[in-house]
This record gives structure tokens, sequence and C-alpha cells, in this order.
């Protein structure tokens, strides 16, 4: 038997999709959040010991099915595929513990197992997405996640979740619709279906019509997954209404994997100088991108749920990220990335403190928040902090990154670019503003309202991410260098 | 000859797709649904894909079906109210198919053998596939060997969707919604 | 329904279709059919069955624990052959290394995973059909 | 001529604009999902027309043959099938809840008892 090591790229993917059957079978609501905790750590081990190989020693190539690409499946981690892994597995390491709570308040603890098992499928299909070099295969993985994520959606408590899941859903196959027809043009011209294939004989193309039309319409349906504005019609209701774990998760891991995969197509397949060069991607992205900031920021600022409000922020923080894309520097790229992870952990903290609250006041309508501030000081402070990071306050992982950005552009010669960066930040200022007057000006709204902060299962995880982002602020190195070498593996393999 | 079939089942399927977006009785839409899925079977025969065609039809006209009637029953509605004339809707739709006929001017004509999908990759499956797999039909040897991972996560995602409806339909004893 | 002859003609009917399923099941290798479309076509003899005898009888034949079972152990099956490629030397889903013989390995690690398709998708079709046709009328919450 | 040689992309391609226009031009969540279904099962057409060849046959290897369709893209929107049916179902097992919670499936109904629930909590 040969090193277990070498199976990685697999069974970080097949680890999670077996636990969801084995779940089912299973049948208990216990053992399925106990499996569940011991995948999630064994993802994340498996994923950071991905991140150190492929740092050493560049991208491993993985067979599967022992026949080679491109006649079979290939899996292939570099440092790009292995960072966004590391961050996905790390949130559902967070959100495992956390889940058993929301599930038993949010879904009930007779189909509680059944929400183990498709936070499972979602993981499984994430990682998919992200450890595979086919383009096909990637679509099968997309809809794993998809399919898993509109129902987790649709469990919400509120009947409002059914209306968000089916949007979600229709919205969602249409994407996924449009990815497939995208690849169907490329597979058409070439012949394949691998990433690494598929590169050389696009670059080889006289006619490139039928690769203009897969660019618009891959850039279009991932789009949609990805919420990039105006796409972002979904998530608002998607992030507001699902059960707080699942919010947590998706809100922190999704879109993130989404963003990757555009970026994988554009400078892996595609090609940078194709995509950004001799096409003007680069400038409707930074357009649209930029207008997420400003709109969204400042729908955000409007709203009266702290879920919403979060939700809106997040798709003008996926503005950063995708602004960084558009400038298509191996700075931008990096600033992207790292902001990738940065804004991931401190999103997945928000939404974490956020339906702890829940938990304990019913619901996140300001209203019910009034005063939260002394009842959960700890919780409170927590999303304090976490709030700082997506305004991008010095200390914190949103700084670092931001920071990244603002240095990109001026390097780029787009100081206007810099300029908006820091504009908006002010929007991120004033929706924040809007839970710190919230927690700690007002009172609350009953004469005893309830006190104490939530159970330690999902307080514990939601600090610890709250200190890991703390930690990415003050030493955001580790972060911005993984970025920079994941940059430099996807602008090297382009062409 | 072949071409001549092809286009008929197409125009007959595209015919179908208008029927079904003027119909206002959801019953009727779903008898049409029905029909439309049978002429893509057909059409997937006349293409020499036994094994799609197949699937399609027990899929497209069995399964889908069944569960449309299923969900109309439950849903006991029948009538659509009127759509109003949609012009946005209309724009986009032209637009994207607009950018798809431009991609398609570019792709190979319809049986060019020397079109890249013919020359790459598959030639190994149809040449080695059978002394490789020991399977004939290179449908099963690419869907369940050399493309199993594939398989293995279609697998998954129906099982995905089954929990998924045990999750949504499962009658559950408390947790009614809210509104 | 109370129609004698449906009732007759079903209970000749679906053996035969379970039978076909079968052979759609196994004869995959040599024509069109495989894994998927036997595991459709034996949900559908079950679906028959309990249009014409009623969803109660369809739940005593194959009962919601069974049908929940089957769901998980088709992936479970499929997996397993991948996981069984590793423990025997390979990749993930190697049936080269199921047998001594490489095209041998191939034609185990194919029939079982096909079996694992047919039994995943033929119980996710039965427990939909038992979902949707259990919805609509007023039962007791199944256990 | 051009018409002769792309005439099966351009079906394919009307049927993915009639699903999308039913898609997002229809109210009613069940008509929805039809549209949604044609939109996936034009790109059946997309992906297998190209890979018949005048004169093959389907490709099961048998002796005395020599042109085969192509396999591959056979594989691939078998998948894509499967995919669109488990869409199907989901979606409709939704739509069934949504009925149940809201007395409607015709999506401005369903907005409009949304919008009138928010109005109320902010009173």
């Amino acid at each position: 038997m040969s090193s277990l090591a070498t199976h990685f790229p697999a069974l970080l993917v097949v680890v999670p999709l077996i636990a969801a059957p084995l779940i089912v079978a299973m049948r208990s609501g216990l053992a399925g959040w106990l499996v569940s905790m011991a995948v999630a750590a064994a993802t994340a081990a498996m994923s950071v010991t991905l991140l150190a190989q492929t740092t050493a020693s560049g991208a491993i190539s993985y067979a599967l099915g022992s026949w080679p690409p491109p006649w079979g499946i290939e899996y292939r981690i570099d440092a790009a595929s292995a960072l966004v892994a590391a961050l996905v597995a790390l949130i559902a390491l967070a959100v495992a513990p956390y889940s058993r709570r929301s599930a038993l308040a949010e879904v009930g603890p007779e189909r509680e197992y059944l929400f183990h098992a498709l936070m499972m499928l979602c993981l499984s299909g994430l990682l998919g997405m992200v450890a595979t070099g086919d383009a096909f295969n990637l679509f099968v993985f997309l809809e794993i996640s998809s399919l898993s994520t509109y129902v987790l959606i649709a469990l919400g408590r509120e009947r409002r979740a059914l209306t968000a899941s089916i949007q979600y859903l229709l919205l969602g196959t249409v994407g996924a619709t449009f990815y497939v027809i995208g690849v169907g043009l490329l597979y058409l011209v070439t012949g394949t279906l691998n990433f690494a294939d598929l590169a050389p004989r696009l670059a080889a193309l006289d006619d490139l019509r039928p690769v203009h039309a897969a660019l618009g319409f891959i850039t279009a349906g991932i789009g949609l997954k990805l919420a990039l504005f105006p796409l972002h019609a979904w998530l608002p209701n998607a992030y507001t209404f699902a059960p707080s774990a699942v919010a947590a998760f998706v809100a922190a891991t999704a879109t993130k994997v989404s963003i990757y995969v555009l970026m994988r197509i554009y400078f892996s397949v595609l090609g940078a100088r194709f995509v950004f060069a001799d096409l003007p991607v680069g400038e409707i992205l930074v357009a649209l991108s930029i207008a997420a900031l400003f709109v969204a920021s400042a729908t955000a600022i409007a709203q009266r749920d702290l879920k919403r409000l979060l939700a809106y922020s997040s798709v003008g923080q996926i503005g950063y990220i995708t602004l960084g894309l558009g400038l298509a520097t191996h700075a931008g790229l990096t600033a992207s990335l790292a902001h990738l992870v940065n804004h991931g952990i401190s999103k997945g903290a928000a939404f974490m403190l956020a339906g702890a609250m829940a938990m304990r006041l019913g619901g996140t309508r300001f209203e019910e928040l009034a005063g939260v501030g002394r009842t959960m000081p700890v919780t409170s402070f927590a999303l304090v902090i976490a709030g700082l990071s997506l305004i991008g306050v010095p200390g914190t992982a949103g700084f670092a990154s931001k920071w990244a950005l603002v240095a990109a552009a001026l390097e780029a010669g787009r100081p206007w670019i810099a300029a908006a960066v820091l504009v908006s930040s002010l929007l991120a200022v004033a929706y924040v503003w809007r839970f710190v007057e919230c927690a700690y000006f007002q009172e609350p709204p009953r004469a005893h309202p309830p006190r104490g902060e939530a159970p330690a299962t999902m307080t514990a995880p939601a600090l610890a991410l709250t200190a890991l982002v703390i930690a990415a602020g003050l030493h955001a190195t580790p972060v911005l260098e993984s970025a920079r070498l994941a940059a430099g593996a996807l602008l090297g393999t382009g062409r | 000859m072949d071409i001549v079939i092809v286009a008929t089942l197409l125009a007959l399927m595209a015919a179908i797709a208008v029927a079904i977006a003027r119909h206002r009785n959801l019953f009727g839409v779903v008898v049409l649904f029905g029909a439309y899925s049978f002429l893509m079977a057909t059409t997937l025969a006349a293409l020499d894909a036994p094994d799609v065609a197949m699937t399609e039809a027990a899929v497209g006209a069995g399964i889908s079906t069944v569960l449309m009637l299923g969900a109309l029953h439950l849903v006991r509605s029948l009538e659509v109210k009127p759509a109003q004339g949609a012009i946005v809707p209309l724009v986009v739709v032209v637009l994207v198919g607009a950018l798809i006929v431009y991609g398609t001017l570019g792709l190979p004509s319809f049986s060019d053998p020397h079109a890249p999908i013919h020359t790459h990759v598959v030639p190994r499956y149809l040449q080695e596939g059978l002394k490789e797999t020991g399977v004939p039909n290179i449908v099963t040897a690419v869907l369940a060997s050399y493309r199993g991972y594939d398989t293995l996560g279609e697998t998954t995602v129906v099982f995905t969707a089954g929990i998924g409806v045990i999750a949504l339909l499962r009658r559950r004893r408390s947790n009614e919604p809210r509104a | 329904m109370n129609d004698v002859i449906l009732r007759v003609v079903a209970k000749r009917l679906i053996p035969l279709a379970l039978l076909f399923a079968l052979y759609v099941q196994f004869h995959g290798d040599f024509g069109p059919g495989g894994g998927f479309q036997a595991g459709v076509i034996a949900a559908a003899a079950m679906i028959f069955y309990g249009l014409i005898y009623g969803l109660p009888e369809a739940r005593r034949v194959v009962p919601d624990r069974v049908v929940e079972v089957m769901v998980a152990l088709g992936v479970l099956l499929y997996a397993g052959v991948g996981v069984a490629g590793i423990v025997l030397g390979g990749n993930y889903l190697d049936y080269f290394v199921l047998h001594a013989n490489p095209v041998e390995g191939q034609h185990r690690g194919i029939f079982w995973v096909e079996a694992g398709v047919a039994i995943t998708v033929s119980g996710v079709m039965l427990k939909v059909f038992y979902l949707f046709a259990g919805r609509g009328r007023e039962e007791p919450p199944e256990p | 001529m051009i018409a002769a040689s792309h005439f099966a992309y351009w079906g394919a391609v009307f049927l993915m604009m009639a699903g999308l226009y039913i898609v997002i031009a229809r109210n009613n969540l069940v008509k929805k999902l039809v549209g949604l279904g044609i939109l996936q099962s034009s790109v059946y057409i997309l992906y297998v027309a190209p890979g018949k060849l005048t004169g093959g046959t389907s490709p099961i290897i048998a002796a005395g043959v020599q042109l085969y369709s192509n396999p591959l893209p056979h594989v691939l929107i078998l998948t894509a099938i499967v995919v669109g049916v488990a869409t199907l179902a989901l979606g409709l097992a939704i739509v069934v809840r949504i009925r149940e919670a809201y007395g409607t499936v015709e999506e401005d109904e369903i907005l409009r008892a949304d919008a009138d629930v928010e109005r109320k909590q902010a009173e």
C-alpha cells in the first residue's frame, strides 16, 4: 500500500462524500454531528498538508482511476487550489461543532442527520470544484454543492427560506447550464475537457469566435454563482433566511470557490493574454466591482436585519475580490486571493456570531438586537471585531488584503481605483456602525431580556474564528505569502 | 437523410417549446413537456446515441412527467395567470442567443470527421477501449471506467436530491414554518 | 383502484419489468443500458405497483427504512470500490488492481459501480415517489 | 451551405432561448421549472449532435464496423440528464412546500406576501 498522503487530493473530496451516505445510513443526529466534526478535522488536516506540499514542491497531479489525463479525470492541486481548499476546510472545521445547536433549533431533531449529511455533501462538492483539473467534472461537483445548498437554505425556519431557495435554484441552475454551454463550445473546438490539455489547444486556434462565446457564457454562469454584481439577486435572501450554520458556511466558502473557478478558467485555460489583453474583460470586471463596492455597501446600510446587512456587505466585499482579479496583475491577483481568504474568515465569523444572537434572541432584526451589547457582551464584542475587519481597520485580517489591493491599484497606475477602495470603506464604517449603535446605545426591547451567551458549542468556534481574524491581521504574512504563491501558480500556467 | 430527420425533429421540439411558453393550463404544459422529452429521445436515437436516448425516454418522458403530475396534484392550481408582455426578458434572451450563434459560426460542420472531437482523446476510447476494459459498449467503458469518477459524482447528485426531497417533504411533528 | 383486470395484468407485468431491469443492468456492457437505466426501470415497476395497489401496500412490500438504506448503500458501494483501489495499491477508483488480470479487474470494478448506481437510483426514485404520493393525504407521520 | 452544416447548433440555440425565456419571463413556479428543463435539454443537442458521423453507428464495438459516432458526448450528457432530473425533483419539492406555506405558486403573489410581512415587522 502506497503512502496514504499521496492520495490526499482524492481523499480530500471523497472522505466527506462517503460521510454523507454513512450518516444517512446511521440515521442519528448525534452520530451525524460527531462524524461531520471528524471529517471536517480530517479535511482540514489534509488540505493544510497539501498546502505545505505545494508550497514546497509545486503542483500535484492525481489520476483518478489511474487513467492518464486527458483520457481520465485529473485532480490537480497547486498553490491556488490548495489555498482555497484550506479556507473551505478550515471554515468547515469551525462550523461543524456549531452546526448541532443550529440544526436542532432551526431544522428540528428528526431531520438533524439529514442536515449534517447535506453539509458534508456541500463540503465535498466545493472541495471537488477546487481540486479538479477537468472542466466537466467541475460541473458535476458544482451541482453537488449547489443542490445541497438549495436544500440547506430551504430548511430555514421561516417560509421565506423556501422562496429564497427556489429563486437560488432557478438562477443557480441557469448559471450552471451556462457554464456547461461554455465548456461545450471549448470542447467542440478542442476535443478535450482537461484544463492543462485545453490551454495549448485553445492557444493554437485560428477562429476564436467559439472561444469568445465560451468566455461570455462561463463568465455569466459562474458570475451568477459568485454573485458578481449585478447577478447577485439570489444572495441576500439566501443568506438571511438560511439556518445560521448554513449561512456561515456558505457565505464564507461558496462564492469564494466560484471566484476561484473563474480565475482558474481565465488564467489556466483561456490564458491571461486572451482574456485581459485581447478582450476588455478586465475593464468590465473593474467597472462591475466598483459598482458593487458602492451600491451593495450602501444598500447594506439601509437594512433592518443584521444577517441581511451582512449579506449585502458580502456582495460589496466580493467586489474587492473581483476588483483585484480585474487588475490582472500579479499584485492584483495576490490581493484578490488574500482578500478571498481574509474575507472568508471574517464573514464566516460574523455570520456565526449573528447566528448565536439569533439563537438567544429569536432573530437578528435590529429591534430584537437592541442592547445586545449588554445581554451578550462577548458575542457582541467579537462581532464588532469582525465588523472592523469588514471595514479594513489595521490589526484585523481585512486590513492586510485591502491594503494590498490599494497598493496593487497604485502599482498598476490606476490611482482612482485605489481611491474607490478607500472611499467605499467609509460605507462599511456606516453599516458596521448600524450594529454598534443598536447593540451598545439602545435599550433592550423587554424589561427582562434573556441574558447570557449562546451555548458553548456555538460561541467557542465563533470566537476561535474571530481570534483568527485578529491573528491574520497582526501577522498578515502567511496569508499574503500563500496568496502570492497562488497568484504565481495561476499566472504561470496561463498561455 | 439524417439531416432531414434531425432537422424535422428539432423543428417539432421548437414548436412545442413555444407552445409551452404560451400555454396557460399547467396540465397541458406538463403533457407537452412529456411529448417534448419523447421527441428529444427520438432525436438522440437518430444521432446514434442509444444510451442517452433510452435514458432521456425513461427520465424525461417517464420520471419527470410522473413527478410533475404528482406535484400538480399537490399544488392544486392548474391555471396560470396570464403573463404580461415582458420586453426585458426578451432582450436578455435575444442577446444571449446572439452570443451563442456568433460562437457557433466558428464550430466544425455537422458530421465533419476531422473535427477536433473526433481526432483527439476519443480515438483511444474507440480503438483501445475494448482491449483495456473488456467492454464493447464504449459509452459504458467511458462512463464507468475512464470517467468513472464523474459517474460517482452523478450518483452523488442523485443521492443529494433524494435526501433533499426527504428533508423537504417528510412529515414533521413540529417546526411548521412560521410566516 | 379496484379494477380486477388491471391488478391481474400488473401482477404479471411487474416481475417482467424487474426482469427487464436486470437485463438492462447486465447487458449494459454489450448494448445500450447500465446501472442508471436499470435503476429507473426497477423503480418504475415498483411505482406502477404503488399506483395500482395503493401507497400503503407498496410501502409494505418495500418499506421506507429499506428504501432509505438503498439510497445510501449505492453511493457507499460506488465510493467503496474507489477505496478498494487505494487499499490494493492503486489510485482512487483504480479497477486494474482489483484482480491479478487488469482487464478482469476492470470488469469487476465496472460491475460493482454499476450495481451501486442502480441501487441508489432506484432507491431515490422510489423514495421520491413515496414522498410526493404520501404528501397529499392525511396520514400519521412516518416513524 | 452554413444552414445545412450548422442547423443542429441553431436548433439547440432556439431551445435554449425558449427555455431561458420561460424561466425569466413566466410567473408560475411550475412553469419556470419546465422552462429550466427545456434550457438544460438544449445542451443535449449542443453536445451530442456534433458527435454524430454520417454513415457511422452507435459506439458499440462490433466486427466489421469502421465508423462510430463519438461516445464521449453521450457520457457527458447522460450525466447532464441525471443532474436535470435531480434538480427538477428538488425544485418540485420546494414548490410543493411553497404552495403549502403561501397558498400559491405564482411568484408575484409570493413576493407580495413577503413584502407585507416585512412591512408589518417594520411597524
